[in-house]
């Protein structure tokens, strides 16, 4: 019998259990359903982006099925940092995965105190600065859109944090790589790309949007060549560790980010359709690595050879 | 006590129209899977595995642990995309399934049940007819519907069954509400013995909740919306609710996840005027 | 019986039969068995973009399959705006329909030298002036990005040719209603929005990209929801005319386009799996109104309902 | 003369798997389709409506009118989604299908035709043994595959079939081009009175190209390549040929569409450095 690969890695001075984490807002705090889900085989967890007071969130109707995608428009609803803290976390740590908080705000000020609440709490190995939600209006995609405002946040959090940072990036601009540099530059350590893509939908028989807020962001397998787009670009303009993110439904949707140099991936969507999509592709990669006869999934971690 | 959750693959027994906008789906799956609860519901893989689509939700018309295994009916319409492939699926054909989920029906203790099937959602009544029947012997199930085209034959249902239709083609001619309003006037109908179940399109779950609270009859409604998930960890489900008396705003403000804490929720307790009718 | 509803459109200075018009590089000369694709029933064919000298295009493979969405790079594989205009111009101008000449080029002279070869040629309705395409790595999308090179194209054009211009936008930028508005303000007359999105697929096993340019262009259904932000952006900053395209398969999409402004829309990629699907679109478009009520799409267009 | 292509409901005849790898589907066309020339394809609809996927090419194996239409029969390999799909369809299902497509194979007039097919490549040989039939006799068909598994009964073929195995478990052993020196070693393949004419995998067909223009055999082989739409519009099939003798560049550079210009093309034109294999 063969050894299991090794499926370990390191994301800036971070080691992860597997490469396959799951990505903030489609995995709850973490603790619904574990069995479902398969929460405990995980390499990590991003919560659902935690903001300083609780949120409601938007009005329903919140999603709308696109082909391949899903547009959505949850608007951040969350129990507030506190909350988290005191009530999610203790049930979320028993699984055992590292977790990763994710955090947002309008205003860098709203990051400093959310992260402040969760200083020196244990079981948190780093902090996703979430500067591009597209359906918060006051703040999120603009803080991306314009690079030194998502800078000025990350300089800002990183003063109070004492996990390392990991900025989450919009891809709904023109040049992601510079964002990214910018952000690596004011302190985060690695770069997770991408978070959804702006996009719509509306009924042309009432002539209104299908979610009520216009907009929405677009996920799902729909999205997976322009978000590999997207994090191939970050790699190769920053140099950071980057996190790719953005309609992973298969292993080999997943063995397609690490091989253009992501240290780790966030499925995200597909776990709506299949709660322990995760656990299968970590299997699917194990299987994989075990086919090409390579000892670990570092060996295949940027890999990808471009066109001369 | 409710059962765990489960992502299991259900083998089609049988899938047959049962009128021209109605079908049932009979799935098998291990004995082991469930038992549900009246009201929960599952998640359903309507097309084979490839193109990228979500589950969809349906309640459990009726549950039946036999020698091969649990059997489950779904009644549901083609309205769209995941329901117009589910009607092609073939017996033996295999379809994942996650369940049972939600929050069903908490009987009330003493008082006489009235179901009240709208359309397709009658359902659920199906299954709670069924689980309240060994304790609740005097219960009664209405099956509303636009016409005759819209009924569909209701196998032995422990409750007797009256039928109304919008265009009075068959039984009582008018809607539930009108006929509720008929019991109530006879006197067959008492808010202090009954207490009102219903499963329908949500104006007509919205109308039945706001006569129940006028009546002071209680109102429990399974109330659909559109699920990314089905199990908690999308948010997409949110339905807009009243805060409880002496309640604060909570962990969700006032939005409640109805896949979790619902699709069952208490008529009074929802905002109708936030959701989407 | 009643009426047929009115489908014509005016598009700037232009008036077309019906709002469904076939896009560039999707469509071929335009001539290619016409029975199969309907082509005679089209409100308009947009050909596919030529370019000064005959270009031999990419190397295979030029395709690419992801979830409801084509991946291409074709690399503007044409004859060359002379040939077209000798050899395949009498026969396309044989359709009766309206023909929009879409001209590509690396520098702003090659565009105007390619408008000058169209200049006072019967039949052409307006020139498309591709400045987004993704898979020409000299030109093309820098000219996007970057709008005030947009502009310098479009300006350079406007001197020479004799028809309106039409400027097709990337949607890979930040802005893409500033950039509209930029070329409006450098002479053009209408805004095709949108060109492919910048995607990419990779094949784990031999680290190499499936196409050997690296990245494509995305097209099909799964790009639709976020062309229609877009296009919704284009038409909301711009106030110009704008022909909505990117993703539409069905009635009900192209609807979606012409609801929140889009004067008429061009259908691509659905060609290439129904081949007269333009046809089928036309005719779903039409069964809608009637439905409606409605004497015409022009009670349809921009009457979109945005959130308060 | 060619005819026009045409969309076209097809409804399905039969579906079988012929071999662990291989599978046959028979489709029934209006009677006023086609009819196709051997070496021409069809595109076909392989999932029903809604998820968004191109139509797969298939060349055609077989083509009969009958008193219901003209039927055709089609060799797969379930290697990806759309094939996988195809599987699934059941008799008396419709399928869109475009077609007849493409330039078939041109008869070398006066030379004894050898047909080369390498696994499901065999395809187009049936159709082509078929054509050249009445005006060819003497013609030989040659099947060459990986062993056994990889090979399927040839029904009512006009000409004689030798097989030729990678693994010696069936007929020769080796591969179709060492079955093919082998029979010009005994004289009974000879350039000047033999035409050579095939379909299989690109390296094989590289390798006999090669083989033939070194020996001075004609030899026409169909292609195949990744294909958008299959008629021309797209762009997308481009195949790399050597200019012609005294030709310039010309309208496509040297690329050439394989969806209109082939899929067949003379061995020795296409520049196989150029393509995938
Ligand atoms: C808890 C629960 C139980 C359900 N039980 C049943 C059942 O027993 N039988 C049954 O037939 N259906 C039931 N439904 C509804 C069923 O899930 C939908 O009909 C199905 O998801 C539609 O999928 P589709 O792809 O066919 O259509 P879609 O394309 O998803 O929908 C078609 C149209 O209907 C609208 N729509 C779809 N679902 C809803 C909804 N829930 N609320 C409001 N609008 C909607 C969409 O916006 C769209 O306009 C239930 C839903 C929930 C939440
Ligand atoms: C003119 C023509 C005639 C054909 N005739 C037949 C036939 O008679 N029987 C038959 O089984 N197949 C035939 N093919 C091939 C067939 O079209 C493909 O197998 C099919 O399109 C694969 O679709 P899929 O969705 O199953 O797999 P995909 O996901 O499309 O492909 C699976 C894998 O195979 C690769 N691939 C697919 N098609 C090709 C190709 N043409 N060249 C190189 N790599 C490819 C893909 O890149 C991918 O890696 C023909 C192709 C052409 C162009
Ligand atoms: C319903 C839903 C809610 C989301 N909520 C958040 C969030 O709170 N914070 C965040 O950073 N990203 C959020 N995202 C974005 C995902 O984390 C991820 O970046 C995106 O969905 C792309 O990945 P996918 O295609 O695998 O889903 C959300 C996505 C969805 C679909
Ligand atoms: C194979 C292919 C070739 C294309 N060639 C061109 C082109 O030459 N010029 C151009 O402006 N757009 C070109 N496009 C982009 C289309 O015109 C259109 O903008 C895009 O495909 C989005 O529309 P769709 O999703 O309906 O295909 C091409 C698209 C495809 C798929
Ligand atoms: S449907 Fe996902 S949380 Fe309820
Ligand atoms: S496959 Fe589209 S041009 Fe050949």
């Amino acid at each position: 019998m063969s050894e299991r690969p090794d499926l370990s890695v390191k994301v800036g001075s971070l080691t992860f259990p597997t490469p396959i984490l799951v990505a903030s807002g489609t995995f709850g705090y973490g603790t619904e359903s574990p069995e479902l889900t398969g929460a405990r085989e995980l390499g990590g967890i991003v919560t659902k982006t935690l903001t300083i007071e609780p949120r409601r969130g938007n009005a329903p109707i919140r999603l709308h099925e696109t082909p391949a995608g899903l547009l959505n428009s949850i608007g951040l609803q969350n129990v507030g940092v506190q909350r988290f803290r005191d009530e999610k976390l203790p049930k979320l740590r028993e699984l055992g995965v590292p977790i990763v908080a994710s955090i947002g705000g309008k205003a860098p000020e709203d990051f400093v105190q959310a992260a402040e609440h969760l200083r020196d709490v244990p079981g948190i190995a780093a902090l996703e600065i979430n500067v591009s939600c597209p359906n918060v209006k006051e703040g999120g995609i603009e803080f991306c859109q314009r690079p030194d405002s998502a800078a000025a946040v990350i300089r800002a959090v990183r003063d109070v944090a004492t996990v390392p940072l990991w900025a989450k990036l919009s891809p709904n601009v023109s040049h992601i790589g510079e964002v990214g540099r910018v952000c690596r530059d004011a302190g985060a350590e690695a770069l997770t790309a991408v978070n959804t893509f702006v996009g719509m939908s509306v009924d042309p028989r009432t002539r209104q949007p299908h979610l009520p807020g216009g907009t929405g962001g677009l996920s799902g397998p729909a999205i997976r060549p322009l978000a590999l787009a997207k994090v191939w670009e970050t790699v190769r303009v920053t140099g950071a560790p980057v996190v790719g993110c953005g309609g992973i439904a298969t292993a080999e949707d997943a063995l397609q980010f690490l091989v253009v140099g992501a240290r780790a991936v966030q499925v995200g969507t597909v776990s709506f359709r299949i709660p322990d999509a995760a656990r299968r592709i970590r299997q699917g990669i194990e299987e994989f690595l075990s086919r090409e006869g390579l000892p670990g999934i570092e060996s295949l971690i940027g890999t990808y050879q471009p066109p001369q | 006590m409710t059962s765990v959750p489960q992502s299991a693959p259900a083998r089609v027994v049988s899938n047959r129209r049962l009128n021209p906008e109605i079908h049932e789906l009979v799935l098998r799956l291990p004995a082991e899977w469930g038992p549900p609860e009246p009201g929960q519901f599952v998640q359903v893989e309507c097309l084979p595995a490839n193109p990228f689509i979500l589950k969809r939700p349906f309640s459990i018309a009726r549950s039946r642990l036999g020698d091969l295994g649990m059997e489950l009916h779904l009644v549901y319409g083609a309205i769209g995309p995941g329901t117009e492939a589910l009607t092609r699926r073939r017996p033996g054909e295999m379809l994942d399934v996650i369940g049972p989920l939600g929050h069903g029906f908490r009987p009330v203790p003493g008082r006489r049940p009235v179901l009240i099937g709208g359309g397709r959602g009658v359902a659920p009544m199906i299954a709670l007819a069924d689980g309240l029947a060994p304790n609740y012997e005097d219960g009664i199930l209405i099956f509303g519907a636009r016409g005759s085209a819209q009924l569909y034959e209701l196998e032995e249902v422990p409750y007797p069954v009256t039928i109304a239709t919008d265009d009075g083609s068959v039984g009582f001619h008018g809607n539930v509400i009108q006929l509720l309003e008929q019991l109530r006037g006879r006197g067959e109908l008492r808010p202090e013995e009954n207490a009102l179940y219903s499963c329908g399109p949500n104006p007509m779950l919205h109308a039945l909740s706001d006569w129940a609270g006028e009546h002071g009859f209680p109102c429990q409604v399974s109330l659909e919306t559109i699920f990314g998930c089905g199990f908690g960890i999308c948010a997409g489900c949110a339905v807009p609710v009243h805060a409880a008396e002496g309640e604060e705003s909570d962990e969700f403000g006032h939005y409640r996840f109805a896949c979790v804490e619902g699709p069952v929720f208490e008529g009074h307790r929802v905002d109708w005027e936030g959701v989407k009718e």
